[in-house]
């Protein structure tokens, strides 16, 4: 579509923000969802999750009661579900951190639209993770003994655990993504603040807003700290998925014991993100009119990412089966042909499909820049990583060294139960979210308008000076000034129908 | 018993009384049955302790943790533990220390067999069944058996109270209404001269028993007596008659061959006699005990069976056709020069068709006997027909093996008594007005064409007296439940001779009395003390006074020298061969059963046995030692003949022996002969307690309904066809090889050598390893640190002994506190069995292979696994190189299970010892904690023992445990000594010496987890001519 | 009007203005003055002629101490107050314990960086004067702007109104305290 | 008015970052505190069925522990006295005490006094008096001086920590072999060297790993 070949005067690539909108043009948009007053589809979406998140409490309730038996679990296969919803949503939560943290470290500005919600996403993510160390412990009322917390009985965790390190990553990871989400909200509480009509609304924003009043003062120390915790979370979400993988790798359970893991583990943790991002986003731009702010540049850069770590996923499956034959230990042999032939085959196939095969369509720039293609796949993606953890977790397990503990593990409805809820925990914190936070980073997207440049002259595309502006900010046509206009025009009217509002701007 | 700072029932995190008004009603019925003058020892005071009134132990460690959890601190078990009381004995007994176990000699009978036993007592309460090292029998070890049956002691099921009236309108009475019917009825047929009068009794193998039935029928002249026990070997008898050695029996004793050949007999899986049998055949087997010689095993059997398993050569054979082998064997026996008399068989033998394998078997097999001679030993099985064990007899003879692998023995306590079929017989005759059932079941086991159940409606008077409330005492008008033998005075005499003084444990439960007291009423019409009786009895027999000196040494030994009837025997009899010669004229070798009718095979079960057992929790969850079933029987069949019939594991078939059928699910079983199936007895029992079966859940098939009178074992021509129907089978093993998947490599889990390969390159054991990293490469990335105690604890297990007969997984559960899962969690792969003993078929034939057994228990890794995955440090190393499990700080993350190589790690997925009876929790080892649920448990190494024992060389002074000193419960109670324990760090000590054997390894040692637990490969000794 | 104002303020429509009234701003001399942004305007600060941010060094000695002291307990936890042997490997198994001090390094630094912006910010910090222009609360929206406070030794209303006024102010005011 | 706080508002950022530093080390002070067996446990005292008087018992009367607790150095646990015990002496001492109804009505009926216990460990810890004898634990170390105690009280927390700490240096707490039973003896000022004590045949190793005392 033609707006997206219009350059941007100052970074002579495609603007971030369609229109020449002015800020107070953002501030509205971004604002509108939470100050529109029919919330008839927000109360039904907000009802199921609730509902979801009451199975959830009643799967847990019951797991406490019972205890761990209610699951399928057994010897060998002492991990199940719980484990595998654990990597699967902490895998999930690490897109959010990656677009805010490595995007922003590599100035990719094209974030900026998406960030705040990712980042959301990463918070809610994993707090769904974070039930699960929790509740599939034996006693669950001792779990804080995983604390080095000092006791009359004078006995201390044990560090060389893997779960151990789990805890400190997890529990570190959480606190800083909620920081960083936190930092990034000051100065949109702080417009939420002065933008509220009602005096409840402005003393709670103004609460959180810390009386931010946008002094360049404050810019300066919050741009510094910005940075930094970027440059903190960018090694940590590596870390935290490094370690997670660590549960598995450092263990000696052949299809566990490799240590191609990490790296695998968190580009794949990268693939299912950005797909969950995607899952969420898409129809959210709809249902929100952020289509001029989430653009269609954006979910197409999505779409490369994912087609990047899809790849990349798949060779880490491919180099398991070759290294599993090249090192000729035939226990690690055995572990991989039965994954792929064994009683879990089913798993395994559809891993494969849905995880190397289906990003593949990502090659060509048609299914791209679909939205709906885009967010079938994505859908397929979230499957298919999460049959990944299965397909880890169980297959390696229930055949493992001596043939005589061999056994089968099925899930029982109560593991279904508390996955299920988990996505309620995560849709409700989500819904609450879309409700009262701005879901784009207002401050920051005004930073990518081109008025927002000290240096920019109204009208200066006119004039020559190359050396300020960016390369190839000549070839603006007339033709695409005019579609630029038409798109315009059409971000500014929210209340056309916004299908035809797309294929206006597809013509 | 006093004392609760160390009660057991603290211990045990247990409460045994409910509340104070239980112990009070208990403690009071105990006085009130008091009798005897030692019962002030033999006393549950032990009992005499309360623990918590009301709320378990266990469920408050757990509420506890919550509430500490919920306090939030980092600090636990801060909160004020609840009110305990403390209940000292008016009188302690003077010889009794609180918290020490005192151990009490006794014996227990299977069928015709008789062990020694030393039990355990902690606080007043057996707990614990160990073999007695002074009995010739038992040699220190117990068997499966005898180990389990202490918890039918405590079984909440077993009859409490006497009962009146048959069926539905039966109800409970005191014990003065019993007695005066029971009184009432006899006295009418002491007056007719016991005229109608049946009495159905067991095996006798008790004297004193054996005096008070002789009693009994002097009483009453015209009475009639039966016998009932399935299992009884009648054949054996029969052919010893026809051996011309009526009224006497052979004893194998495998310590005096070499060269054995089993003809369908199950010496290590099912025989009551199987730790006799496991000691002496690992006499002549293990390389500690017979370096330079290792003996020779042959067996032919139609399913696989623990003893086929340890053969060196097995041949696969339908029931029918053993007979067909041994003419053969025998023919080539007796064809160099049969023994005086004896002539004649040869020419009856005959020239069986028997197919291939068979024949060259015959050939080797008699070779091989021949060349062994006086040491050449054949054992005919008591499924055989008669002169199957007749020809056994006779090749022995002329092998000159009787007399030292063969003896011969007159058994006294066997009185003379009609089978079942009689008693049928007599009923439909109308001539039985009052049958008295003495610790019987015959409506459940007597072959279900005898149909006894609805035949029992013609006789007005029907008594019973049992444990159990079983299918006979529901028939029966009057019933009264009687001691378990850990409550009552008797004594016992093997088939050899040897006698022991049977002694009470505990005061009668439920204030029953003893069968021998029973049947003393019966025959005196009076009430007469057991211990008297016995006491009587033994003053008789011994010629004058026992005084108390020489009685109580006979207690403390558990043998009665006095009676040395036993030892005079041993002496082959003046053998007579006409009567064989006649029966093999008689029963001409026939081809075995063909066409598309199968050769039913029963037999008794390795772990209920004949169904005595079926309500034993342990027991049911013992797998079976080839097929690892619980909690069920099933039809063994051969895969092919399975896939035949479009069956696979649990498909349901209908059986159809001559006119009775029975739906029964199918097992495949490569070690089953093709065109044979084979099912074992006891199963299927109906409302007799709450384990030993739930209707099509669990509890088998009962076999009885369709064994007919006239073949009880090998019933021909049986047609099967499939229903359609599907049965679970809990299986603990699903996966059957040492091969992961066709055309892999074998896992070196079991190593397996020939003797012969073995003395050529004693070293060569490593060598079968894969070679990812060879032992002596192995290397730590870093230096490990050294274990401070001068004692290391490590075990070796010697493969070539282990005939995987159970008994030390049953010690261990019995030892260790540890819960029964039930079918359900059986099948989700949840069995808690610390010890467990894996089964792997081996060989290139996968339709016809060969078997190994292999304990598989905590390895006690120096660089276990477990342990650094630990979040808690729950699992840690102890400086004597124990791996510890502390279940308290335990959080149940299951962690350690994965990364456990051996997975020999359990979970309580369940709070499985929530609602344990109480009786039950009676049982419990007070050195052992209970686990709750949530946490992990696995192999201690008997850590308990360890403790103690250390403790003890401390209080000498030493510090030093001797060689010895600690001994596991697997280890003690292993009928082939298999397994060794001890001070690794003292080269003298014999587990070092083990360890030093060239045929040491360990399992997947290139995991560098450095195992404590170390195996001897298991040899075998092919016969050369044979491979 | 109170006896003593805040300061003056004047209203921009635009980046561009904003950033250079600081320039000139900057050039007058003034000490005791501020401009606010709805966005962090790029080069602001340095038109301003403010100095670094001092906050990294704050973040590298958190982040320092954070991986110490993780170290630190791990060694005295595993080698000192509970020298327990697991799977032979030794007491101070260092290799063991990165990870965890890694994490609690990050930690450390993120609290540094987000605390020590407060503090530096002096965040939070509800009331202040600005606050008491109706117009300032578009600072949050579009609109930029500076304020001189009265307590700067060249605070002289008249010249700032005239000063503003040449730089494209488009309102100016005088703020209370 | 656009301010939406107040001026003083602006002191609530720092009264929280002051207060709630000193709250919480407050909290985790009290909960140190009230929360561990020091607190919980130490000073514990049932009232007993029979007013039994240690201290004139053990302390005026002079009778040697082992008189009634006969098991302590060969069993696991040092037995409560059977009511025989009690009545050697009071078959012909204050035969018609009322206090003492109890043990006469047990001696003739048989049944046990119902004793309260007052050291009790968790069920999971097993605890061997006979080895801590031998290895020259006095029993005042942990039941405290029990000859002066007209009823027995709880002195120690028998918490794990407590436990450990003796276990890890049990030197301070030895005692001559011959004196574990006598109350008065005083480690500090007897100034004894358990090293130098011929009498003592082992060097002590007393276990600090889990299955030293959890089975």
């Amino acid at each position: 579509m033609a707006a997206n070949y219009e350059i941007d005067p100052v970074s002579g690539r495609a603007p971030l923000v369609l229109g020449e909108g002015s800020f107070s043009d953002v501030t509205n948009a971004v604002a509108a969802p939470m100050e529109r007053t029919d919330w008839r589809k927000w109360w039904m979406a907000f009802m199921v999750s609730l509902g979801m998140l009451g199975i959830l409490g009643v799967a847990v309730g019951y797991l406490i009661w019972e205890g761990t038996g209610i699951w399928g679990l057994n010897v060998p296969v002492a991990w199940g579900w719980a484990i595998v919803n654990f990597v699967f949503w902490v895998g999930i939560g690490h897109a959010g951190t990656l677009i805010s943290a490595i995007l922003f470290l590599l100035r990719q500005k094209w974030r900026t639209s998406i960030n705040r919600f990712a980042e959301a996403m990463t918070i809610f993510a994993v707090l769904a993770a974070a039930i699960f160390p929790g509740i599939h412990v034996g006693r669950i009322w001792v779990a804080y003994y995983m604390f080095p917390l000092p006791n009359q009985m004078d006995v201390w965790p044990n560090f060389r655990s893997p779960l151990l390190w789990d805890v400190f990553a997890v529990s570190t990871y959480f606190t800083v993504s909620l920081l960083f989400w936190y930092v990034g909200l000051i100065p949109d509480l702080a417009t939420m603040r002065d933008r509220s009509v009602t005096k409840l609304r402005k003393m709670v924003y103004g609460i959180f807003a810390l009386g931010w009043r946008g002094s360049t003062r404050h810019w300066l120390h919050y741009e510094t700290a910005y940075l930094i915790l970027a440059a903190l979370a960018t090694p940590l979400v590596l870390s935290v998925h490094t370690i997670v993988s660590f549960d598995f790798a450092v263990s000696n359970v052949p299809g566990w014991h490799t240590t191609i893991f990490p790296p695998y583990f968190v580009a794949g943790a990268i693939f299912s993100g950005f797909a969950m991002v995607l899952t969420l986003m898409i129809p959210a731009r709809k249902i929100f009119d952020l289509e001029h702010l989430v653009t269609i540049k954006h979910l197409e850069n999505m779409a490369k990412v994912i087609l990047l770590t899809g790849s990349m996923v798949g060779y880490a499956y491919a180099m398991e089966f070759f290294i599993a034959w090249y090192s000729g230990n035939p226990y690690e042999g055995f572990a991989f042909v039965n994954r792929a032939f064994g009683d879990y085959a089913w798993a395994y196939w559809i891993m494969v499909s849905c995880n190397v095969i289906s990003p593949q369509f990502f090659w060509f720039k048609k299914l791209r820049r679909s939205p709906m293609f885009l967010f079938i796949i994505s859908i397929f993606v979230n499957i298919g990583m999460w049959f990944e953890r299965f397909v880890i977790t169980v297959t390696s397990l229930h055949h493992d060294f001596l043939p005589s503990s061999w056994d089968y593990y099925t899930p029982t409805i109560w593991d279904v139960l508390t996955f299920v809820g988990s996505f309620g925990l995560f849709f409700t914190l989500f819904c609450l979210f879309v409700r009262f936070m701005p879901m784009v980073a207002i401050a920051e997207v005004k930073t990518v308008m081109p008025q927002a440049d000290p240096h920019y002259v109204p009208g200066m595309e006119k004039q020559v000076q190359g050396d300020v502006l960016g390369p190839g900010w000549m070839q603006r046509s007339e033709a695409d000034a005019v579609a630029a206009q038409a798109s315009v025009e059409a971000a500014r009217d929210t209340k056309t129908d916004t299908d035809s509002d797309e294929g206006k701007r597809h013509g | 018993m006093t004392d609760t700072s160390k009660t057991p029932v603290g211990k045990a995190n247990t409460g045994y009384w409910r509340s104070i008004k239980d112990y009070a009603q208990q403690a009071a019925g105990r006085d009130a049955a008091s009798a005897g003058p030692d019962a002030g020892r033999e006393f549950p005071e032990g009992a005499a302790e309360l623990a918590l009134d009301g709320v378990s132990r266990r469920k408050f460690l757990g509420l506890m943790g919550a509430s500490t959890a919920l306090a939030g601190a980092g600090l636990s078990g801060c909160i004020r533990k609840p009110r305990e009381l403390v209940m000292p004995f008016a009188q302690r007994p003077e010889d009794l220390v609180p918290g020490r176990p005192m151990f009490y000699a006794t014996a227990f009978q299977l069928g015709t067999s008789v062990q020694g036993l030393v039990v355990e007592a902690s606080d007043g309460r057996p707990t614990k069944i160990e073999g007695n090292p002074q009995h010739p029998h038992s040699l220190g070890a117990a068997s499966v058996f005898a180990q389990a049956s202490v918890l039918d002691l405590y079984d909440p099921d077993r009859s409490q109270a006497p009962r009146q009236g048959a069926g539905d309108d039966a109800k409970t009475i005191t014990w003065d209404e019993a007695y005066a019917a029971f009184d009432q009825v006899l006295a009418r047929a002491r007056a007719a001269g016991g005229a109608g009068v049946a009495v159905v009794i067991d095996t006798v193998m008790s004297p004193s028993y054996r005096a008070t039935l002789d009693l009994l029928e002097q009483g009453m002249p015209n009475a009639r007596l039966y016998h009932s026990d399935p299992a009884f070997p009648a054949a054996r008898v029969a052919g010893a008659a026809m051996a011309g050695a009526a009224g006497r029996q052979a004893l194998y004793r495998l310590e005096n061959a070499d060269t054995i050949l089993v003809l369908d007999a199950d010496l290590f899986g099912r025989d009551g006699d199987l730790v006799r049998y496991g000691k002496g055949f690992a006499r002549g087997r293990k390389i500690d005990l017979s370096p330079d010689k290792m003996n020779r095993l042959y067996v032919a059997e139609p399913t696989f069976t623990a003893t086929g398993a340890k053969a060196d050569h097995r041949l696969r054979v339908a029931g029918s056709d053993v007979g067909n082998v041994a003419r053969l064997v025998a023919a080539e026996l007796l064809g160099g020069g049969a023994p005086a008399g004896a002539q004649g068989v040869a020419g009856a033998l005959g020239t069986p068709t028997v197919a291939e394998p068979a024949l060259a078997f015959a050939r080797a097999v008699a070779k091989d006997l021949r060349a062994a001679g006086t040491r050449g030993l054949v054992v005919a099985g008591d499924r055989q027909p008669a002169w199957v064990h007749a020809l056994a007899h006779l090749m022995n003879q002329s092998l000159g093996s009787t007399g030292t692998a063969e003896t011969w023995h007159s058994v006294t306590t066997l009185p003379e008594a009609e089978d079942l079929a009689a008693l049928a017989q007599a009923i439909d005759t109308g001539s039985v007005q009052t049958v008295v059932f003495l610790g019987t079941n015959p409506v459940y086991t007597a072959p279900g064409e005898l149909d006894l159940a609805t035949k029992l409606g013609k006789v007005p008077d029907r008594i019973h007296a049992g444990l159990y409330v079983d299918e006979t005492a529901r028939l029966s008008t009057l019933h009264l439940p009687v001691s378990h033998y850990l409550e009552s005075w008797g004594d016992l005499r093997t088939v050899d001779g040897i006698t022991s003084i049977v002694q009470p444990l505990i005061a009668p439960l439920y204030f029953t009395p003893s069968l021998l007291e029973v049947a003393a009423r019966a025959a005196a019409g009076r009430a007469i003390n057991g211990y008297d009786l016995v006491r009587e009895y033994w003053t008789r027999r011994s010629g004058g006074a026992v005084n108390d000196k020489a009685w109580r040494r006979w207690l403390h030994s558990g043998i009665v020298p006095a009676d040395a009837a036993g030892e005079a025997q041993g002496q082959p009899p003046a053998f007579n061969w006409s009567g064989l010669q006649t029966a093999l004229a008689a029963a001409p070798p026939t081809p075995s059963a063909a066409g598309d009718t199968f050769e039913l095979n029963l037999y008794v079960d390795p772990t209920v046995f004949d169904g005595r057992f079926a309500n034993n929790a342990w027991l049911q969850e013992t797998p079976d030692p080839m097929t690892k079933l619980t909690w069920d029987n099933a039809l063994h069949m051969h895969p092919t003949d399975a896939s035949r019939l479009g069956l696979g594991l649990g498909g349901m078939v209908s059986l159809t022996a001559g006119q009775r059928s029975l739906d029964v699910a199918v097992f495949p079983d490569p070690g089953q002969a093709p065109g044979t199936v084979a099912l074992n007895l006891g199963y299927g029992r109906k409302n007799v307690g709450a384990v030993a079966s739930k209707d099509g859940e669990w509890g088998g098939f009962d076999a009885y309904s369709v064994r007919p009178v006239a073949a009880p074992w090998i019933v021909p021509g049986v047609a099967i066809k499939a229903t359609g129907a599907e049965y679970k089978l809990a299986s603990t093993q699903d996966y059957g090889r040492l091969e992961p998947a066709p055309g892999w490599e074998t896992r070196p889990i079991v190593r397996e050598l020939t003797a012969a390969s073995y003395k050529e390159n004693p070293n060569q054991v490593d060598e079968a390893q894969f070679a990812i990293i060879k032992e002596d490469q192995l290397k730590s990335l870093w230096e490990e640190p050294p274990y401070t105690y001068p004692q290391q604890w490590g075990m070796s297990i010697d493969l070539t002994a282990c005939v995987g007969c159970n008994a030390c997984l049953v010690a261990c559960v019995a030892e260790n506190n540890i819960p029964v899962v039930g079918k359900d969690e059986v099948l989700n792969g949840r069995e808690m069995h610390w010890l467990r003993i894996d089964r792997y078929y081996t060989g290139q034939d996968w339709d016809n292979p060969q078997a190994v057994t292999q304990p598989m228990l905590c390895q006690h890794c120096e660089n276990a696994p477990c342990e650094s995955v630990c979040p808690v440090a729950a699992t840690a190393h102890s400086p004597d190189g124990l791996n510890d499990m502390a279940y308290n700080r335990c959080i149940g993350t299951r962690y350690c299970s994965n990364n456990c190589p051996y997975k020999v790690r359990r979970f309580n997925f369940f709070n499985y010892n929530l609602d344990l009876p109480v009786t039950v929790q009676m049982q419990k080892n007070p050195n052992v904690t209970v686990r709750f649920r949530g946490v992990m448990e696995k192999c201690t190494y008997c850590v308990q023992r360890i403790q103690e024992a250390k403790i003890q060389a401390k209080v000498a002074g030493t510090g030093i445990v001797p060689d010895g000193g600690i001994v596991t419960a697997c280890q003690q109670t292993c009928p082939t000594d298999a397994i060794v324990f001890g001070d690794v760090a003292d080269p003298n000590s014999r587990v070092s010496k083990f360890k030093a054997i060239p045929l040491d390894y360990a399992v997947l040692v290139d995991l560098n987890t450095q195992p404590r637990t170390s195996y001897l490969a298991q040899l075998r000794n092919p016969n050369p001519d044979l491979v | 009007m109170a006896d003593k104002p805040f300061g003056l303020m004047a209203e921009f429509d635009t980046a561009q203005a904003v950033y250079h009234a600081c320039e000139k701003v900057r050039d007058e001399g003034f000490t005791r003055w501020d401009s606010y942004t709805p966005f962090p305007v790029h080069g602001l600060d340095k038109a301003m002629g403010l100095p670094r941010s001092r906050l990294p060094w704050i973040v590298l000695v958190m982040g320092l101490s954070g991986a110490g002291l993780g170290m630190l307990l791990q060694w005295w936890v595993s080698a000192v107050a509970q020298p327990l042997i697991i799977s032979g490997k030794p007491l101070f198994s260092w290799q063991a314990f990165v990870p965890v001090t890694f994490e609690l390094g990050v930690l450390f630094g993120a609290f540094g960086a987000v605390f020590g912006m407060f503090g530096l910010n002096r965040l939070p910090q509800y009331y202040h004067s600005v606050f008491n222009s109706e117009r300032f609360s578009r600072v949050t929206d579009d609109k930029f702007f500076i304020a001189i406070e009265a307590s700067d030794p060249k605070y002289d209303e008249k010249k700032l109104k005239k000063l503003f006024k040449g730089l494209g102010a488009t309102h100016i005011e005088v703020v209370e305290d | 008015m656009a301010a939406i706080f107040p001026r003083w508002t602006n002191k609530i950022p720092l009264a929280i970052g002051v207060g709630a530093p000193v709250l919480l080390s407050g909290l985790v002070g009290a909960i140190w505190y009230w929360f561990s067996p020091w607190y919980t446990d130490v000073g514990y005292r049932p009232t007993q069925p029979v007013p039994f008087s240690h201290k004139l018992h053990a302390g005026d009367l002079g009778l040697d522990c082992r008189y009634c607790h006969s098991t302590v150095e060969e069993s696991s646990y040092a037995a409560i006295p059977p009511t025989a015990t009690c009545m050697n002496c009071h078959s012909q001492v204050g035969t018609d005490r009322p206090s003492l109804a109890p043990i006469r009505e047990s001696y003739e009926t048989g049944a046990p006094v119902p004793w309260v216990k007052v050291h009790q460990l968790p069920e999971y810890a097993y605890f061997d008096h006979s080895v801590h004898l031998a290895a020259g634990v006095g029993c005042s170390t942990c039941h405290g001086r029990v000859d002066r105690m007209p009823v027995v009280t709880l002195e120690s927390p028998l918490s794990m920590q407590w436990c450990l700490d003796c276990h890890r240096d049990p030197t301070p707490n030895l005692r001559p072999l011959d004196q574990v039973t006598n109350m008065d003896w005083d480690p500090a000022t007897a100034g004894y060297d358990a090293t130098q004590d011929p009498a003592r045949t082992r060097e002590l190793s007393p276990p600090i790993h889990c299955s030293g005392c959890h089975r």
